[in-house]
């Protein structure tokens, strides 16, 4: 435990908090494994609340005119719909994997600036809170996630305004993070980890920092510049005083395409850890998968006009763009493949994991393909704005990001929360979610060739597209089942003692595993030294001459610490609490409010954060004993 | 071959070093001080001379990156520090400078 | 395991389904169906679609196919308890699987890129010259070429439908007009971006306010095909629909004198007097000529749809093609309160009597 | 293991210390924040405007010049404070932090005054796109000034109380690099801002 005692005050004002238990010391931490968990459970609501939007849109689109909800109702929907899974569900879910893992993956005790992780995750939630209170300020945001400018400028009700602010301060709250994360993957490495012994997850996070460190601040200029066009009526998009609506496009794609490689390479990451602890064999070509993940990263910069075929810029323009789109196949090819290279031969166990874990590529390669039908440019000028789109994103988002999600809450369950799944809930739910994922997104397909247009609340009967879209409505109900079923193994499961019968339930390869689960606030009694990539695994196994494997016999294992946890790692001082970092977050959605609202309330936010920021400064990272 | 290495090795922390490499002195800050002011008066110069814009844009934007290489190389330090500082930088400012180049290129930017 | 070895015979009958699902994909009475093309533009896209699509069908086929035969192949038996061999990669073969689908990729977009070409050529000469114009929640249509003048001496100008010669290149200047209506910022029609998109003949081309898009289509039989605005422009998106009606040559010669016409003067008297209402103001001081115009009337304006030929045949539907034009309920109700009809309508409600809103629709149907 | 853990900066994977990384990587992703926000400017420069003034009608390129050498001065003032902090010479260091932070007060201040002046010839964010991109640029520019002043103001504050660390020299550094990035900016708007001539302005 970290041995801190009487605070010292803090500015003179305020008690430095001490309590690392109890309702309090939630607000209050800096442990990345605490903050993970609340980027997680923050990103789960978001997520049961971005798929209750979709059900209702899928409940208008049941049949042809219904009217569940009206016009504005559905666009609002939509827009929140997509905003929610990607800025407040996808983006913080990973944000929970890396913050709770990474440290753990190489032998650190925490990541290289806590407060500021905390402030990361109070600036997103808090930006969150504020996206949603605008449905009872007048109105959400009803411009689609991308926002097209001039629409999203001259439209006349508030909500647009809510996602420039909204996007702003999520925005920071994700700078923040990736550079703190960037830097924990680059110095905080445990003895012995060289970059290519880092685990395969943690790279796709160090990849992923980096994508959100070059692409956010292009995404935080766009949206300052049409909050300025809304609400001081400045020029930048707007046609009528020769301003070009096009630049919006092309600033929003050159972050929004590397985003949704931000979106993919942490469930690429998830699974690359998983899929050989399930095969008992290494990720096939390592190295390979790392440098694909690269090469992803970095032409997912190339690439963003793809997006634009139909705006009118032109066939050299048209035709670079296509070209560098396709291109990116290969380097996920590569993935594919020696993901496929890893199974083959192996000693497949089907675990609730790896169930996802497979099915996740597959999805994945499903809505890969329609990518690269995208990239023909001809063809995509018929299927883009139709649901052949709506297919294609949901496969690669749901069917790659999401399975893999869940891949990594039950594999990684009992190492966050020491009790494990029920493995039957888990597999239950893997089966109705995979048809009804196929039932909601397949028909998609169809409806987009036969002339759907995505956003759209309703459709004419005479246009034939009733019954896939029945499909597709069934098939979103059934997801919310397995949602469900997900939920209800989360309860029944906390409700059990706590303990695992065996500390290492899949036999896993990673250095958190070699930790007790859940692990203590200081992560590792002592700072494991890494001698191999699978540093555990090579803990527990060796092979022969012959290259076959023989376990460890127990207790033999170089550095093997047999009594996990066991409550030594005294003097070890941690990073005391802190509430500064949530002060100063608070500060920046009342900054939003003023912004809208009224200038005194602009200073007032300004206020509050440069107090909270101060704080942060004059307190000393550990409080000093007394 | 990709075989992994299993035999353990020593650790992998670098041994400390010291936060910044050697810093010029302070007579020598002086010195880039004074350059630096000279160029910018050879900027402003440029404005009360009359110079066609084939020859003017070029001098200036020669005289921007020297001056900007000046502060980056020695006011920051790059010069002296780390390589890895200025591998991060450099990916910035050249990522910047591409991206933004080839979107003001699709709008035509430059051939009015 | 059971259950995955049962899968595995059910694939046969997969294919064969799926077989039959595409044949019905080409149903050419699904009205916006991409794969039943009318014209030579987007049956080249559909052409070049079905070779990618196969392709894509292939690598499915091989992923998928390998990752479940692996998966029943490689599963966990019982009675085995030993490692498999640990193979850590193998550099030649990752070279390949890169290369390979490099080489796909290179192979698919050489057809990808001659058609980007292709079809950036502008229309040869003959094409007929349209100016569409995308208002938020209409299109209009005003040919430009000089034969097309009215006897008025105006460009013909259409509404929510697009009418045309049978194999003729039609040339389309797409354009986003918009900011003619006044009144607050809910009434204020905003020129924002539009796409025009009519599946059957073309794929799409976005309407970007400030930018003059081009785009070149032609249908090969005669015939309605359906269309629909596919960029998100606000709140009635979803309705922006409107119908480009193929005429064979003698009709569209026929469509285009009659388009020459003014609008005829009714000589029912109730038709009489919904112009008289149309042209002097309705009894809530409403004035239709602020927005309409009636080719030959003093109603001259750009703002609203153009309702001179309000009820020739071809034009089949109003309001953005929401309703038929044949659908007198739904003209009723479309004036008794055209925003709550279409929610958000730039066309303001005048609080029209039963027998003022009569009158209008007799008017209305008056004008052949 | 009874290591102190929180002397951490000295003991990282790559021998770098964590606050410097990070003050890079931020300064890199900085240059994309500017570089959008010149692009912009670039982009509609020398666009006819329907109303309002053109550049040519406002710049006062002597003034604007004047302020150019401020903010140049200031970095060599920062680098001063730097060198005496290592030196050790918490004196001097403080008075070139103050002048400084001077320095960047007089800069801001000119801002503030140029943009009254060019508020009064009728330049407005909201009346022509060089009034929207000139503004938005060179606004975000200043606040970058100003948030660097605290900072200065900050350091020298927290030197008096006593609370700077022992190596008080790195904290310095720290804010130097960020104070440093701020006027290569300003080098970069200068010239493409007030020093190219656009069209119009000949
Ligand atoms: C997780 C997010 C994610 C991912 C990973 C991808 C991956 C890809 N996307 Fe997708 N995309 C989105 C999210 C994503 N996309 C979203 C959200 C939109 C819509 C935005 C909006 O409009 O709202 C979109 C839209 C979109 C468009 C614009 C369509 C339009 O609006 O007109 C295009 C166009 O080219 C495209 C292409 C691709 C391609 C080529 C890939 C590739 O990376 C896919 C590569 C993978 C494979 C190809 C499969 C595996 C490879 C092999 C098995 C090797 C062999 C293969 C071949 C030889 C072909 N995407
Ligand atoms: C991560 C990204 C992500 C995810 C996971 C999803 C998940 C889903 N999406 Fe979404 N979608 C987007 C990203 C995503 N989507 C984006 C970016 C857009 C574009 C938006 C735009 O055009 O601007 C879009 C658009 C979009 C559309 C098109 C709308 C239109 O164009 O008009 C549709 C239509 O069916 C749809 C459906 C669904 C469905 C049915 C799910 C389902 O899979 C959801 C499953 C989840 C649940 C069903 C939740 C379970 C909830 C419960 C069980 C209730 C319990 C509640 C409590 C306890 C409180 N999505
Ligand atoms: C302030 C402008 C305005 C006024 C005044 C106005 N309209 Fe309209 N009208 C419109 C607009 C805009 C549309 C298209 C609405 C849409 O489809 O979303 C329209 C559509 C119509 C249509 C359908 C036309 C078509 O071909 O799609 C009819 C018929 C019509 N108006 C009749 C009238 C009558 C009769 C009056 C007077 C009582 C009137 N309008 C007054 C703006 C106006
Ligand atoms: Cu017009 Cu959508
Ligand atoms: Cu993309």
């Amino acid at each position: 435990m970290a041995s801190v005692s009487v605070p010292r005050t803090a500015a003179g004002i305020l008690r430095r908090p001490t309590a690392t238990t109890g309702v309090w010391s939630w607000f209050t931490t800096v442990d990345h494994k605490k903050i993970g968990i609340m980027y997680g459970v923050a990103a789960f609501a978001f997520f049961l609340i971005g798929g209750l939007e979709a059900l209702l849109i899928r409940a208008q689109l049941a049949g042809p005119e219904l009217s569940v909800v009206n016009a504005d109702q559905y666009n609002q929907l939509f827009t929140m719909h997509g905003v929610t899974m990607i800025f407040l569900f996808v983006m913080p879910m990973a944000a929970a994997f890396f913050n709770y893992l990474i440290p753990l993956q190489i032998g650190a005790r925490d990541v290289a600036f806590p407060r500021l992780n905390a402030f990361s995750f109070w600036v997103f939630l808090l930006g969150g809170l504020f996206l949603y209170s605008s449905w009872f300020l007048g109105g959400a945001p009803n411009g689609g996630w991308f926002g097209y400018a001039p629409n999203s400028t001259t439209d006349p009700s508030v909500g647009m305004s809510f996602y420039a602010l909204g996007l702003l301060i999520t925005g920071i709250a994700s700078a923040a993070s990736a550079v703190n994360l960037a830097v924990t993957v680059i110095n905080m490495r445990a003895p012995g980890m060289s970059l290519f012994r880092v685990p395969i997850f943690t790279w796709m996070g160090l990849v992923v920092q980096f994508l959100l460190v070059f692409s956010l601040p292009i995404i935080t200029v766009a949206l300052f510049q049409l909050l300025f066009d809304r609400r001081w009526d400045t020029a930048f998009f707007d046609p009528t005083r020769g301003g070009d609506p096009i630049l919006w496009q092309h600033m929003f794609w050159l972050f929004g395409h590397p985003e949704v490689y931000i979106l993919i390479l942490p469930a690429f990451g998830i699974i690359s850890e998983i899929l050989p602890v399930f095969s008992r064999k290494p990720l096939f070509g390592y190295q390979f998968v790392v440098f694909s993940g690269i090469a992803i990263g970095f032409i997912g910069f190339g690439v963003w006009a793809h997006h634009m075929y139909a705006a009118g810029l032109g066939p050299v323009a048209n035709t670079a763009f296509g070209i560098s789109t396709a291109i990116i196949a290969v380097p996920t090819g590569v993935k594919i493949f020696n993901w496929m290279a890893t199974m083959y031969g192996g000693d497949l166990r089907f675990r609730s994991p790896m169930l996802y874990v497979v099915g996740a590529i597959m999805m994945f390669v499903i809505g890969g393909l329609s990518g690269v039908m995208h990239s023909v440019v001809p063809s995509d000028y018929q299927q883009t704005d139709t649901y052949f789109i709506v297919a294609h994103f949901h496969y690669v988002i749901f069917g790659g990001g999401v399975f893999a999600f869940f891949a990594g809450l039950v594999f990684w369950w009992p190492k966050v929360f020491g009790r494990m799944l029920s493995e039957r809930l888990a597999k239950i739910q893997f089966w109705i979610m995979l048809v009804g994922f196929n039932l909601t997104f397949g028909p998609m397909h169809v409806l987009g060739m036969q002339g759907m247009i995505r956003r759209s609340f309703t459709y004419p009967e005479a246009l034939g597209l009733t019954f896939w879209n029945q499909m597709a409505t069934v098939g979103s109900y059934l997801i919310a089942v397995a949602v469900l079923v997900f939920i209800a193994n989360v309860v029944i499961t906390q409700r059990k003692p706590k303990g695992l019968d065996d500390e290492d339930p899949w036999d896993a390869r990673s250095l958190e595993w070699t930790t007790s689960s859940p692990p203590p606030e200081h992560n590792f009694d002592e700072i494991p030294t890494v001698h191999a990539l699978d540093e555990f695994w090579h803990r527990k196994y060796v092979e022969d001459e012959r290259g076959r494997v023989v376990r460890v016999p127990a207790g033999a294992a170089p550095d093997h610490d047999p009594a996990r946890g066991g409550g030594s790692g005294h003097a070890i001082h941690l990073p005391s609490p802190s509430f500064w970092p949530l002060v100063a977050a608070i500060g920046l959605p009342v900054m939003g409010y003023g912004v809208l609202y009224s200038w005194w309330v602009l200073a007032l936010g300004a206020l509050v954060t440069v107090v909270g920021l101060y704080g942060w400064a004059l307190e000393p990272s550990v409080a000093e004993e007394a | 071959m990709e075989r992994t290495e299993t035999r353990p090795v020593g650790p992998q922390t670098a041994p400390p070093r010291p936060s910044h490499g050697p810093h010029p002195s302070a007579k020598e800050y002086v010195r880039i001080g004074v350059v630096l002011a000279v160029l910018t008066a050879l900027e402003v110069a440029t404005y009360y001379v009359d110079v066609s814009r084939a020859i003017l844009i070029p001098t200036l934007f020669v005289l921007a990156v020297l001056k900007f290489l000046l502060v980056v190389l020695w006011f920051m330090h790059l010069r002296f520090d780390d390589r890895r500082y200025a591998r991060f930088f450099v990916m910035g400012l050249a990522g910047a400078a591409t991206l933004y180049l080839i979107v003001l290129l699709l709008f035509g930017a430059f051939s009015g | 395991m059971k259950s995955k070895a049962r899968w595995t015979r059910s694939w046969p009958l997969a294919l064969v389904l799926a077989a039959l699902a595409l044949s019905a994909c080409s149903d050419p009475n699904l009205p916006q169906n991409t794969f039943a093309p009318a014209g030579p533009v987007a049956r080249k896209q559909a052409d070049l679609f079905w070779p990618v699509f196969w392709v894509a069908v292939g690598v499915f086929l091989v992923v998928e196919g390998g990752i479940v035969w692996m998966a029943i192949r490689f599963r966990h038996r019982r009675d085995r308890d030993r490692f498999p061999a640990q193979i850590h990669g193998n550099s030649r073969l990752e070279v390949g699987w890169t290369i390979l689908p490099a080489v796909v990729i290179a192979v698919i977009m050489v057809p990808t890129v001659s058609l980007i070409w292709d079809l950036a050529r502008p229309a040869g000469a003959g094409a007929l010259n349209v100016t569409a114009e995308g208002h938020q929640w209409w299109w209009g249509f005003r040919y430009t070429d000089e034969d097309m003048r009215t006897s008025y001496d105006q460009p013909i100008v259409t509404a929510d439908v697009l009418v045309i010669p049978v194999g003729r290149d039609v040339s389309l200047s797409l354009e986003s007009a918009g900011g003619l209506i006044g009144g607050g910022p809910e009434q204020a029609d905003y020129a924002v971006i539009h796409s025009f998109w009519v599946p059957r003949l073309a794929g799409k081309q976005d309407v970007v306010p400030g930018r003059t898009n081009r785009l070149v289509l032609r249908a090969d039989e005669p015939g309605t095909y359906w269309g629909q605005c596919a960029e998100f422009c606000g709140l009635q998106h979803a309705q922006m629909r409107f119908r480009v009606v193929a005429l064979p040559q003698a009709e569209w010669e026929r469509w285009v004198a009659n388009q020459k016409r003014p609008a005829v003067t009714p000589t029912d008297p109730e038709a009489r007097r919904g112009m008289d209402l149309f042209l002097n103001g309705v009894s809530g001081g409403g004035q239709c000529i602020a927005c309409h115009a009636v080719g030959g009337t003093e109603a001259a304006s750009p703002a609203g749809p153009n309702l001179t030929h309000f009820a020739d045949p071809t034009h089949e539907c109003f309001a953005g093609c929401i309703w038929e034009t044949s659908d007198r309920a739904a003209l009723e109700e479309w004036l008794r309160n055209p925003t709550q009809a279409k929610l958000g309508s730039k066309m303001p409600d005048y609080n029209l009597t039963e027998d003022e809103i009569d009158a209008l629709v007799a008017y209305l149907y008056s004008l052949t | 293991m009874a290591a102190v853990e929180h002397a951490v900066e000295h003991e990282t994977t790559t021998g770098l210390p964590n606050t410097k990384l990070a003050m890079w990587l931020f300064l890199a992703s900085e240059c994309l924040l500017f570089g959008a926000l010149i692009s912009a400017y670039v982009l509609y420069r020398g666009a006819d405007p329907l109303d309002g003034p053109t550049p040519a009608d406002v710049f006062d390129i002597p003034y604007t010049s004047v302020s150019a050498f401020v903010l140049l001065a200031s970095s060599l003032t920062m680098v001063l404070a730097l060198s005496a902090a290592q030196r050790d010479d918490a004196v001097r260091m403080r008075l070139w932090l103050l002048t400084t932070a001077m320095l960047g007060m007089i800069f801001v201040g000119g801002q503030v005054y140029e943009f009254t002046t060019f508020y009064n010839e009728g330049l407005t964010v909201d009346v022509n796109l060089f009034g929207t991109t000139f503004y938005v640029l060179t606004g975000f520019h200043g606040v970058h000034v100003t948030v660097g002043i605290l900072m200065l103001l900050s350091l020298v504050g927290m030197s008096l109380a006593g609370r700077l660390p022992a190596d008080a020299a790195f904290p310095v550094e720290m804010v130097g690099l960020y104070w440093h990035f701020v006027d290569i900016v300003w080098i970069v708007i200068f010239t493409v801002v007030y020093l190219i001539p656009t069209g119009t302005a000949g």
